[in-house]
């Protein structure tokens, strides 16, 4: 049941995860492209990276995500070799970096919110008239920027939550050297997460 | 995703929470509790009457002539070609003033069951103003077997859009907070417009072509008037009700105030009937 | 074929070559419908199942693939070439016409209101007049209106000018036409823009020369445009100009 | 033949005693059973398919006789004064049934009939394979579709009714109610669209995976039955479409709910952004609702014909190029909208090429019928009145992708009388013929063969006469959308013709209840059906009907050669199962 017999070689989950990666490239393209769309149509509605986004503290954020990404790499080595502490201790680490990349990415918005760069019009007007400093750019920048880096979030924390529940499969000793599917799974959706998290870093806070 | 619902039972909740300590405070207040009509009479003891005439100085402004050759049916209903109703002033009265008592009640006034209607004719609203009672139901009526559609866009209220393809009367609308001026327009023809006035209290009425106004039936008291003019605004005046007596108010109005402030959505209660949260809230604190 | 395929008359300058290649489509069409079904219903009577008869064994033939690949092919790129030139003819701004008269025609829920440059000449100035519903162009004379819409998509449409148009909240939409002849024809609304959607009708009454000028002159003299009822939706919009020149801090 | 259907006694009965092992509540309602899920699937859209047709009756009926108090619509009375006042159908109710007829037939009706129901039931079944690769997945799949339909039921009873900016949902007017009179419903309806969305993404995940990874051996791409290569292509648009439109009504929400404004122009939202993110899902969703058909009319018209279906190669290389040529053609419902003429003028271009792969088609299945021995079965009825409709859909697609020509044609009626040719006439007659040629299948009883000629034909001539016509009131002038048709004087003209069309749609509503009872009926008292009452090749014919869990009770097929070798001399029959070993080896017992 788990591969038929005419098969592409790929067991089923593992060919079932790309093919659902696939339809989520599709998505974020389309939130992408929205956001390419409306920012050369309306350019006064958006401010330059650098002018409201803090590029640096994300940045260092992209490097954790990288790194994330490695120590993923390094939990999938380990189980292949059969080396239980190994997957343990990796996925440990993969699960605690995720946890701080949301962190960060938290704290972003609560200091971006707090300066009035919001999503919602008649919330980025209240503040300009409660004498709040002009924030460049729109409610139409806002929109876009929390709509699409929040998905990328909820990616990452539901990344994080699978990563914890193999984490502790892991602990129960639920992988082996000749079992190791799930923590490939979980690898191949850590590192599309990775990925997506760079393209939007790149067009978002850099271009 | 249930947001209006949702707001709205709040808002009932509410409602009926500050009417209930309301009544109870006025255990002994004149008409406390007692159904009231839309300015019609009933049991107050010791009832007495506002009568008043709203004065208009200076020469008032022609009224737009409205472009009806698009709609013949409504243009034959006006003899004189049609004209907007901004301004109806004759030997210095001024009609469609509509005036309320603002403050100096105390007690409850349920809704009455009677239906407020306004006739859709020649493209018109009849009358061109209105006053209704929160919760109180108002329908209107086609008369001109074309389509209209009566859009009401008030600030508290939850806003409607009713099409009316044929002569038909509309299911009764009722208003669940108390709001000085709901703006009613028909989008088929830019040129109709009309004005509810929703209040917690039966005691108010709308000048007609003398410029005069009665409002009966109110118990014996102190009390703020308020005039409201879709042209020249607010004004205000003191009346003091004896017991079965007639007080009697004028208004002046005047055609320098041309650009005068006209509030549209706003909030009043003369004693916090029926707000919303968070401006209960506010008054509240502003007050104690 | 008029008749069958009900075409209103064409009053306009392009209706003319749209006409004729709708009618060329058609009879392509038609030829084509036919013979299909023809050589359908001909081989459903021939090879209908007979007992103690078995069907040719084939599984297809490539040369013949081929052809009618090719031929559909040819037909339809023919089709796309001549039909583009047409397009881009009638809406690329690049192509249009020397306008003789410019008209803004702005749309709401549920007006066209029609505004005139007036006595100056000029849109967008004080002396511009409006005319809610009723628009009035001179014949034989290129027209070019900008639409606009204050709330939602309307689409501009002149069924006898065989001319199409949404107007979008927040875009200025080029378009023009030139009549060919005076009369009184339909302004309708092609786009589903709100309750009363199939009440945003009009007229559009073309007139000689000195007909327009006459009028034209007689309504800068007469009165201004109704403005907006305080708090409608009209001004919650804003005006598409602004809209589209970008947010005022 | 016999020997296959030896190999297939023995296992039919040690399923059934697999069977009775199952609760009821997981065999039939909680199933993982992909036959279950195809069933239940069909049930739900079949349900849906009946409302649809009840929304377009009303819309009908007003059309016909515009508010008009003395032809006050029947049951009109029954309903609210906001929908029906007096005896007149007020235009808030019209627009909301426009729009709920169109999302309801399309995303609750027609596309889980071709999807849900048979990549299903059909696609392990026709590749030889006991399940679907993710069976809770699948179960997911369709108690999220059924979600979904509950949510867009529930919008016509909240305030202010269900949503009425057209299936399409152009914003503003869909974001904003102070346009529409609507807030909660549109709200509803871009909630119920994303989950459906969902929905047949999980599915589409689930289909190819199976159809990758499960094919029994010997099944080559090359020897899969053209249903389930329509079926894979179609899942592959799904999974690349749907999400580009669920993050477009995930801002629509926003706009709608949060008071974002990326459609809003009011403060610098692009409302055109809106329609390009609609129709680049929207144009591949026109092909995800008629390729699966074209795979079962192909399957029906071969087997009806007894011969192999005409250049098998070019159908499945047709259904492939449709499948690319239609992600660059979706302009073409924008030529109006102010989008750059120049991007017109391409997708004008793209338009009119995407024609050639289903003349392809048109053509393939001629040369199927010709010198063919054709059976006139109920099924082969549908096929053949299907290749017929084909031409006509096909062919008015040509006035409209011409840009010149689809000035005055579009958003007219034109555009209507061609989309319901293509989604009745090519889709439905597909589905119909898909379910009374694989009723056998599913519930191991034939369709009443008499009831189904009756239903053909009547549904065939009331279709025509239905939606024919709307092509000249369409290029006659009339807007689609209209409430009243008759405030125009140039479609007020055309009013018998509104009359005619009206009562052609109440007969072919009539007809379709005649399939309903059919259906039902024959659930009961239909002729017992055999392993292959169709005398068919592919492999799903060599599985008992109905087949058990696990399709052939853990028996493997294997497959020899392409599914449509009918007639062939190898064979003393005029059909050669796919699973029938060449004469001569051994039937190998695999497990």
């Amino acid at each position: 049941m788990e591969r038929g017999p005419s098969s592409f070689g790929v067991y089923n989950m593992k060919l079932g995860m790309w093919v659902f990666l696939l339809s989520e490239v599709m998505f974020f393209t389309g939130l992408i492209g929205a956001y390419i769309i409306l920012r050369f149509a309306q350019p006064d509605h958006f401010a330059l990276p650098g002018q409201v986004l803090n590029v640096p503290l994300t940045a260092l954020n992209t490097f954790f995500l990288i790194c994330s990404s490695v120590t993923m790499v390094k939990a999938f080595a380990a189980i292949e070799l059969g080396d239980q502490k190994g997957l343990q201790r990796w996925l440990l680490a993969t699960a605690i970096i995720g946890m701080i990349f949301v962190g960060i990415q938290v704290v972003e918005y609560t200091v971006l919110s707090h300066e009035g760069f919001v999503p919602i019009a008649d919330l980025y007007q209240a503040h300009g008239r409660q004498g709040g400093h002009e924030v460049l750019g729109g409610p139409l920048y806002g929109a876009t920027f929390y709509t699409m880096t929040g998905f990328h979030g909820t990616h990452v924390s539901i990344g994080v939550a699978c990563l914890w529940f193999t984490y502790f499969k892991a602990r129960r000793g639920g992988y082996s050297a000749a079992n190791f599917g799930g923590v490939e799974n979980m690898g191949l959706y850590w590192h599309f997460v990775d990925l997506v998290w760079i393209i939007l870093f790149t067009i978002v806070y850099l271009i | 995703m249930f947001d209006n619902r949702a707001s709205k039972l709040f808002a009932l909740s509410l409602v009926a929470a500050v009417a209930a300590c309301g009544g109870g405070g006025d255990a002994g207040g004149a008409g406390g509790g007692e159904p009231a009509g839309g300015g019609a009479p009933v049991a107050v003891a010791n009832a007495g009457t506002i009568n008043g005439t709203v004065d208009f100085t200076g020469t008032a402004p022609a009224n737009e002539r409205i472009d009806m050759s698009a709609e013949p049916t409504c243009e034959a209903k006006h003899p004189g070609g049609p004209m907007k109703e901004t301004v109806v002033a004759s030997n210095g009265k001024l009609k469609n003033v509509f005036v309320y008592i603002k403050e100096g009640l105390t007690g409850t006034y349920p809704a009455p069951s009677e239906t407020v209607t306004v006739d859709q004719v020649g493209c018109h609203y009849t009358p061109h103003v209105i006053g209704a009672v929160v919760g109180q139901p108002v329908a209107y009526k086609n008369s001109d077997g074309l389509a209209h559609n009566v859009k009401a866009q008030p600030t508290n209220n939850r806003p409607f859009n009713i099409s009316q393809p044929n002569n038909m009367t509309s299911a009764p609308q009722r208003f669940a907070s108390a709001e000085i001026m709901i703006p009613v327009q028909c989008d088929v023809h830019g040129w109709m417009e009309m004005y509810v006035g929703v209040v917690a209290h039966p005691y108010f009425a709308v000048s007609g072509d003398d410029g005069s106004f009665t409002i009966g039936n109110v118990p014996p008291g102190t009390y703020t008037l308020e005039a409201w003019h879709e042209k020249y605004g607010l004004k205000t005046g003191q009346v003091t009700v004896e017991p079965n007596g007639t007080a009697t108010v004028t208004f002046a109005y005047d055609a320098a105030m041309a650009n005068a402030y006209v509030p549209l959505g706003k909030l009043f209660d003369p004693h916090r009937h029926a707000e919303p949260a968070p401006r209960v809230v506010a008054d509240a604190s502003a007050t104690h | 074929m008029n008749e069958f395929w009900r075409l209103p008359e064409n009053v306009s300058t392009f209706g003319g070559p749209i006409d004729s290649m709708f009618h060329l489509i058609a009879w392509i069409t038609i030829v084509v419908f036919f013979g299909v079904e023809l050589l359908l219903l001909w081989f459903l009577f021939r090879y209908r199942a007979r007992p103690g008869r078995k069907a040719t064994f084939t599984h297809g033939n490539s040369r013949l693939e081929i052809i009618w690949t090719a031929a559909t092919a040819i037909m339809v790129v023919y089709l796309g070439i001549i039909s583009r030139g047409l397009w881009l003819d009638i809406k690329d701004p690049a192509r249009f016409p020397e306008p003789g008269l410019e008209l803004i025609v702005r749309a709401k829920q549920f007006e066209w209101n029609t505004h005139y440059p007036g006595a100056d000449g000029q849109l967008g100035t004080a002396d511009d007049f409006v005319r809610r519903n009723q628009m009035s162009v001179p014949v034989d004379v290129p027209v070019r209106i900008t639409l606009q819409s204050e709330d939602v998509i309307h689409s501009f449409y002149l069924p006898e000018f065989r001319l199409k148009q949404d107007a979008v909240p927040g875009m200025n939409i080029p378009a023009w036409f030139e009549a060919t002849r005076t009369g009184e024809f339909t302004v309708g609304c092609a786009e589903l823009c709100g309750l009363q959607h199939y009440r945003m009708k009009g007229t559009i009454r073309v007139l000689s020369a000195e007909e327009f000028s006459a009028w034209n002159a007689q309504q800068m003299a007469a009165a201004p445009a109704p403005g907006p009822l305080p708090g409608s939706a009209s001004n919650a919009a804003g005006s598409p100009v602004v809209a589209a020149a970008g947010h005022a801090h | 033949m016999s020997t296959a259907a030896a190999m297939h006694e023995v296992p039919a009965h040690g399923a059934h005693g697999h069977h009775e092992e199952i609760p009821f509540i997981r065999k039939y309602i909680f199933s993982t059973d992909h036959k279950i899920i195809g069933i239940q699937f069909l049930f739900m859209s079949l349900a849906f398919l009946l409302l649809g047709g009840l929304l377009a009756m009303a819309m009908r009926w007003q059309l016909a006789w515009p508010s008009n108090a003395e032809m006050p619509m029947p049951g009109g009375s029954l309903l609210p004064e906001t929908m029906v006042n007096s005896g007149i159908m007020l235009p808030e109710f019209y627009n909301a049934l426009v729009t709920m007829h169109g999302t309801i037939m399309v995303f609750f009706a027609i596309m889980p009939l071709l999807v849900g129901v048979w990549a299903n039931y059909l696609i392990p079944l026709q590749i030889g394979a006991p399940d679907m690769a993710f069976p809770r997945l699948n179960m997911l799949s369709f108690w999220m579709a059924f979600t979904a339909g509950i949510l867009m039921l529930a919008s016509f009873g909240v305030t202010g009714g269900a949503a009425n900016a057209g299936w399409t949902g152009y914003t503003p007017l869909s974001i904003n109610d102070v346009y529409s009179g609507v807030k909660t419903g549109q709200q509803l309806w871009a909630l119920s669209l994303t989950l459906l969305g969902f929905s047949s993404l999980v599915g589409s995940v689930n289909y190819i995976t199976t159809l990758i990874n499960m094919r029994a051996p010997g099944m080559t791409w090359f020897r899969l039955p053209l249903s389930t290569w329509a079926l894979f292509i179609t899942s592959v648009l799904i999974l690349l479409a749907v999400p580009v439109l669920a993050g477009g009504l995930i801002m629509m929400f926003f706009d709608q709910t949060l008071g974002t404004n990326f459609f809003k122009p009011e403060s610098g939202g692009q409302p055109l952004l809106w329609q390009h993110l609609f129709w680049f899902f929207g144009h591949p969703e026109v092909y995800i609702l008629i390729l699966p058909s074209m795979g079962f009319v192909s399957d029906v018209i071969a087997n009806g014909s007894r011969k192999p279906i005409f250049g098998y190669y070019a159908m499945v290389w047709a259904i492939i190029g449709i499948g690319f040529i239609g992600w660059i053609v979706w302009g073409h419902h924008m030529f109006m909208s102010g989008m750059n003429p120049l991007l017109g003028g391409f997708f004008m271009i793209t338009t009119l090429v995407i024609a050639v792969p289903s003349a392809i088609k048109t053509f393939n299945w001629m040369g199927t019928l010709w010198g063919g021995n054709i059976r006139f079965h109920a099924p082969n009825l549908y096929a053949i009145s299907f290749v017929a409709l084909f031409a006509i859909g096909g062919l008015s697609g040509i006035f409209l992708a011409a840009g010149p020509v689809d000035i005055p044609l579009h958003d007219t009626y034109f555009v209507v009388a061609h989309i319901h040719y293509v989604l009745v006439g090519r889709s439905l007659f597909g589905i119909f013929a898909a379910i009374t040629f694989w009723y056998p299948k599913m519930f191991g009883r034939m369709m009443h063969e008499g009831l189904g000629k009756v239903h053909w034909l009547l549904t065939f001539i009331f279709f025509n006469t239905t939606f024919f016509p709307m092509h000249m009131i369409g290029s006659g002038g009339m807007m689609r959308r209209l409430y009243d048709p008759t405030q125009y004087p140039h479609i007020a003209q055309m009013q018998d013709t509104n009359v005619f069309i009206t009562i052609n749609a109440l007969l072919l509503f009539a007809a379709q209840l005649i399939f309903a009872f059919n259906f039902i009926w024959s659930l009961f008292k239909g002729k017992k059906a055999g392993t292959n009452p169709w005398e068919a090749n592919s492999v799903e014919w060599s599985a008992p009907s109905p087949p058990p869990h696990g399709n052939w009770g853990g028996v493997q097929p294997v497959v020899y050669r392409g599914p449509y070798e009918y007639s062939s001399p190898e064979s003393e029959h005029d059909f050669l199962l796919q699973t029938q070993p060449p004469a001569g080896q051994p039937v190998p017992a695999r497990h």
